[in-house]
């Protein structure tokens, strides 16, 4: 029958139309369930987990003191060139001349954050830290030096 | 009681007092279109905000809410935005069409209010004819955005505004019947009139069934006739980019956009006058003591309450549904709605005759 | 044959010139900047009115030659690279990768690998088929469900972040195993998930698969048959939704697929609904190998002994995997150096493109947003 | 249908080709004039190879290699194809009518290594531009502005 195919057919498309309204309009009525976050102000209590990978920091201890060796494990494993070792030799007291770190370069416009570099460090020395609120207004200041200023390498460490 | 007509008698009398007659018009004139073009700005900011707050809650968000309270003042600074911006002209295009096009939009969009009984006696221009001018007017609104679409010299442009042309023109149609069925009803084209007919119902009531098909025919075929989802073929923003107005930036752009809503608001405007009472508030048989209260409330309250739940009920289609295909479009219209309409037509002027509704 | 200048210029003198001559036709392009190719992809598209007469896929956009760049990558460094492609199925690149690398060095994988393996893969199928969902939608004029879609994948990126360290490009997958064990939290959340996903799947069914208007957009649109689907080389839910038997996962069981219970979604109409409904079917696939496996994950080892320096013997090796989009190759050509002499990825979306001409032409141009919104295009996985 | 079966078959067809089963699957090694009629064969007896899942091209240095992925959706064994090409003007017979999957990968392979496929309908660059010089996937290929060197 014709008429009852046609009026059948309507009856369905309006009755699948106004489920989908009812979809719509119960959030429309539940604003609990709304889920934005409004960022700059949630900084607070963001929650970010502590294998979020932001970028790769140096650990230093309250001595100002680091675990790295200067071994270049991390540069090689870095598969963009991020990061570049600069080292020095010390001199130990009874004079013997030893390899350490001078510079840990790091290369932030680099990184793609893939944690090879710390996968690779046999000191643990490296971290990845949470921070991901990188941008800044020249890019020099994307290079960073992440051994700090006077800081020497952890007694023990080889 | 507050009243708007108090308000313009008050004037009148005020003006007729103290200048002579030619000054008074002139300046009543002056005073309307004053008025229409600060109903319009407002208008565009309110509805604006409104479609993106609608729009957020609907989809799980809270919208736009750093500028002001709440997020009010997004659609002034958005504003403010697009009148600081370049309005470019793009080098091919036909530069007097192209500029023409947003105002041709607009000044159809102004003219339709002047029918519009805002609220009891408060009316721009009660014209006898009043339904049949809105029908007129507003279907002059797609020579505009085929202007802006070949104007353009651009082929989304050209393909959106294409696709307008055709549905404007086949949805006028079905508008027109479900308007004819309340006319059929009242036996009147004059606005006032309708409105003056539903001081004891609703024609959405008082019509039965037939004048609720029509009622829904009417808010199906507006919804695609101001070209919004699911029927926004014209701008089909994931098909032609953003339509008849890809090209157009800047104030330009702001018109259109403004128009729409404008557009919005007069269809619903005419939707909330002819089924919904307009500005007359809503009556329950013999209760009197809650008819009583009811007339308490202003009566340019119960319109602009009335349009803005129809607004709302086309801006929650538009965030529920896909859009349609254009054969598709045609289709709706030609094998359902108009067929439908006309048969409805039919058994509301069998209606009308035997005098059958309330 | 219009010249290339008539190509790349939308803007030609006036539209009625812009058209082809004397056949009423005219050139659009869609894209390298369209909402509906989902990125840069350009399709140079020639019209009749509203019907598609012709097309044409310009690629490139974003080609990074990751093909040139892995040859001077280590097997450890390279499979980094592979989230970039597919981004949306990472961590089944990533797989992939490491298992054409375990496939060279004969590598045992710990059971516990394995497993962790399989979960995160169908974690990740179920985030990019969520995704695609809205983005479907969205192609269709339809904008809430992309939200929709979003909140429930963001439950799973946030599994993700917690146990792989990221949220969309992981690295989580090492040859020998995974980088490291999962969070405590992992299983509880998955299993939070899973409530969450059917809870909300009904939802979805209301606001889209339901609709009239929906079902109207995507019914006979985009047919494709069978032996074209095979002939065009289409993989996955594309292939699928022809009623081709494609899903590695059945075919060539790797990791512990054939140890799950899972069925492989066959459509046979071949049109876009079909694909579509191949697509939201698969979820509810990949939550019963999930549910199978989340309390079974086997104690031991998250990644096997390997060497500092990973070096492959001479010689080819292919593995083939099923990605979000369909079948994933890599193939290694090794010179038994440290890394690989010539890598080739055999990117699902490449093959499934090449059948859109095919698919579209002699419909609408909205019929084109739907047959290519089926196809789940990520363009960087065809540009590569 | 085994690797034994393929392999006497194509002994058969093709006596001057040379066989490696070493790795996973049956890789055979033929003449580029070959090619056309044996895709022909592939594709058309009841051998029935209707899937071509991968095609590209290796530069060695010293010539070339296309190698072809082929299977079956019927038996879902799978073959590899294998022809040197002359590195200099490197030609092969196009094989996109009979899986149609290989007119793009053929278009990449011709983009990225200059392989010439005779009678491709449309051979054209495909991903870089066409006023593009050189073939960026051989091993010689240099690009002074844009390639980093580490």
């Amino acid at each position: 029958m014709f008429i009852k195919e046609y009026i059948s057919d309507i009856y369905h498309a309006v009755k699948s139309l106004l489920t989908g309204m009812k979809t719509t309009g119960g959030y429309f009525i539940r604003p609990g369930e709304i889920i934005t976050q409004q960022y700059p102000e949630n900084r607070a209590d963001l929650n970010l987990s502590e294998r979020f990978r932001g970028e790769v920091v140096m650990i230093h201890d309250e001595n100002n003191e680091h675990a790295c060796t200067g071994c270049t494990a991390c540069e090689l494993a870095c598969p963009n060139a991020t990061i570049k070792i600069i080292t020095k030799f010390d001199v130990s007291p009874d004079g013997k001349k030893k390899k350490a770190l001078d510079t840990f370069v790091y290369h932030l416009e680099l990184c793609t954050m893939c944690n090879l570099c710390v996968e690779a460090c046999p000191t643990d020395a490296i971290k990845m830290a949470q921070n991901f609120e990188h941008s800044v207004y020249d890019r020099s200041k994307l290079t960073k030096k992440l051994n700090q200023p006077g800081s020497k390498i952890r007694e023990g460490v080889e | 009681m507050f009243s708007l007509e108090g308000l313009t008698n008050s004037l009148q009398q005020w003006l007729n007092a103290h200048f002579s007659s030619t000054w008074v018009l002139v300046i009543e004139s002056l005073l309307v279109i004053l008025l229409a073009i600060t109903l319009f700005a407002i208008l565009g900011l309110v509805l604006v905000l409104m479609e993106r707050k609608v729009a957020a809650h609907m989809q799980i968000r809270l919208g736009p809410n750093r500028v002001g309270p709440m997020g009010m003042f997004q659609t002034t600074a958005d504003t403010l935005k697009l009148i600081m911006k370049e309005g470019l002209t793009p080098d091919g295009a036909d530069k007097f069409l192209f500029n023409l096009a947003p105002f041709v939009v607009m000044i159809v969009a102004m003219l339709l209010l002047a029918p519009i009984p805002f609220a009891q006696n408060f009316q721009i221009w009660d014209i006898n004819i009043g339904v049949l001018f809105v029908s007129a007017v507003s279907s002059i609104s797609v020579i505009g955005i085929l202007m802006a679409g070949w104007a353009s010299n651009n082929k989304y442009s050209l393909l959106g505004a294409m696709r307008s042309g055709a549905q404007i023109v086949s949805y006028e149609l079905s508008a027109g019947l479900s308007i004819i069925t309340i006319v059929v009803l009242t036996g009147s084209l004059q606005l006032s009139d309708i409105v003056s007919s539903q001081q004891n119902g609703w024609w959405i009531f008082k019509g039965h069934i037939p004048a609720f098909i029509a009622f829904v025919i009417f808010i199906i075929a507006v919804t695609a006739e101001t070209n919004r989802a699911p029927f926004d073929m014209a701008e089909a923003e994931s098909e032609l980019t953003a339509g008849f107005h890809t090209e157009y930036s800047g104030m330009k752009f702001a018109l259109f956009f403004l128009a729409e809503y404008i557009n919005i608001f007069i269809v619903c405007a005419i939707g909330a006058t002819l089924f919904l009472g307009g500005w007359m508030p809503l009556h329950i048989g013999n209760l009197e003591g809650f008819n009583h209260i009811m007339d308490y409330i202003p009566s340019s309250v119960w319109f602009f309450g009335k349009v803005f739940f129809l607004i709302f009920l086309i801006m929650w289609f538009r965030w529920t549904f896909p859009r349609l295909r254009i054969d598709q479009l045609l289709n709706l219209e030609w094998k359902y709605l108009l067929p439908i309409s006309m048969l409805n037509l039919l058994l509301v002027t069998i209606m009308a005759i035997m005098g059958w509704h309330f | 044959m219009y010249t290339e200048t008539q190509i790349v210029h939308n803007n030609t003198k006036t539209t009625v010139d812009g058209a082809l001559d004397g056949t009423g036709e005219m050139v659009i392009n869609v894209g390298p900047q369209h909402p509906a190719t989902h990125g840069v992809l350009h399709l140079v598209i020639t019209l009749n009115g509203e019907t598609i007469k012709k097309l044409e896929p310009h690629l490139g956009y974003i080609h990074r030659s990751i093909e040139k760049m892995c040859e001077s990558l280590s097997y450890r460094q390279f499979i980094y690279v592979t989230s970039r492609m597919d981004y949306l199925s990472s961590h089944i690149n990533n797989h992939a990768c490491a298992l054409t690398v375990e496939k060279g060095l004969q590598l045992e994988i710990p059971p516990r690998a394995q497993v962790i393996r399989v979960l995160m893969d169908e974690l990740t199928r179920i985030a990019s088929h969520e995704l695609w969902w809205g983005a479907m939608a969205m192609d269709l004029g339809a904008f809430t469900p992309f939200f929709y879609a979003f909140r429930e994948r963001e439950t799973i990126t946030d599994i993700m972040e917690e146990t792989c360290g990221a949220r969309l490009t992981m690295n989580y997958m090492v040859p020998g195993g995974v980088m490291y064990d999962i969070h405590p939290n992992f299983q509880r959340r998955v299993k939070d998930f899973i409530t969450l996903f059917k809870s909300k799947i009904d939802e979805y069914n209301d606001l889209v698969t339901g609709n009239i208007i929906f079902q109207n957009r995507m019914k006979g649109v985009g047919k494709l048959s069978a032996e074209d689907a095979i002939s065009f080389g289409c993989t996955g839910p594309v292939a699928r939704g022809s009623g081709v038997k494609s899903d590695i996962r059945k075919l060539f069981p790797y990791e512990v697929y054939d140890k799950v219970e899972f069925d492989e979604i066959l459509e046979t109409e071949g049109d876009s609904f079909a694909r579509y409904m191949v697509r939201i079917r698969e979820m509810h696939q990949s939550v019963r190998i999930i549910e199978q496996l989340i309390d079974n994950i086997p104690e031991g080892d998250f990644q096997a002994k390997t060497k500092a320096v990973l070096k492959l013997p001479k010689g080819e090796f292919y593995t083939r995997v099923e990605t979000a989009r369909g079948e994933l190759g890599v193939y290694i050509v090794s010179e038994g150096g440290t890394t690989p002499y010539r890598i080739k990825f055999r990117s699902p979306g490449f093959s499934n493109l090449s059948a859109l001409e095919h698919m579209v032409v002699g419909s609408k141009l909205g019929d084109l947003m739907a047959t290519m919104g089926t196809l789940d295009l990520v363009i960087p996985d065809i540009d590569r | 249908m085994t690797k034994e079966y393929f392999r006497e078959y194509f002994t058969a067809l093709l006596p001057t080709a040379s066989f490696d089963e070493s790795g996973e699957w049956l890789n055979v090694q033929i003449q580029p004039e070959q090619w056309r009629s044996f895709a022909l064969e592939l594709r058309q007896s009841e051998l029935n190879f209707n899937y071509l899942f991968c095609l590209t091209c290796i530069d060695w240095k010293t010539h070339l290699t296309m190698v072809y992925h082929l299977s079956s959706t019927v038996h879902r064994q799978t073959v590899v194809i294998k022809a040197n090409l002359n590195r200099d003007s490197p030609e092969i017979e196009t094989v996109s009518d009979l899986w149609r999957t290989a007119e793009f990968h053929e278009r990449e392979v011709y983009d990225l290594f200059g392989v010439k496929f005779l009678n491709h309908p449309d051979l054209r660059r495909l991903i870089l531009e066409d006023d593009f010089s050189g073939y960026p996937l051989r091993k010689d290929f240099e690009d002074p502005i844009n390639m980093i060197k580490l």
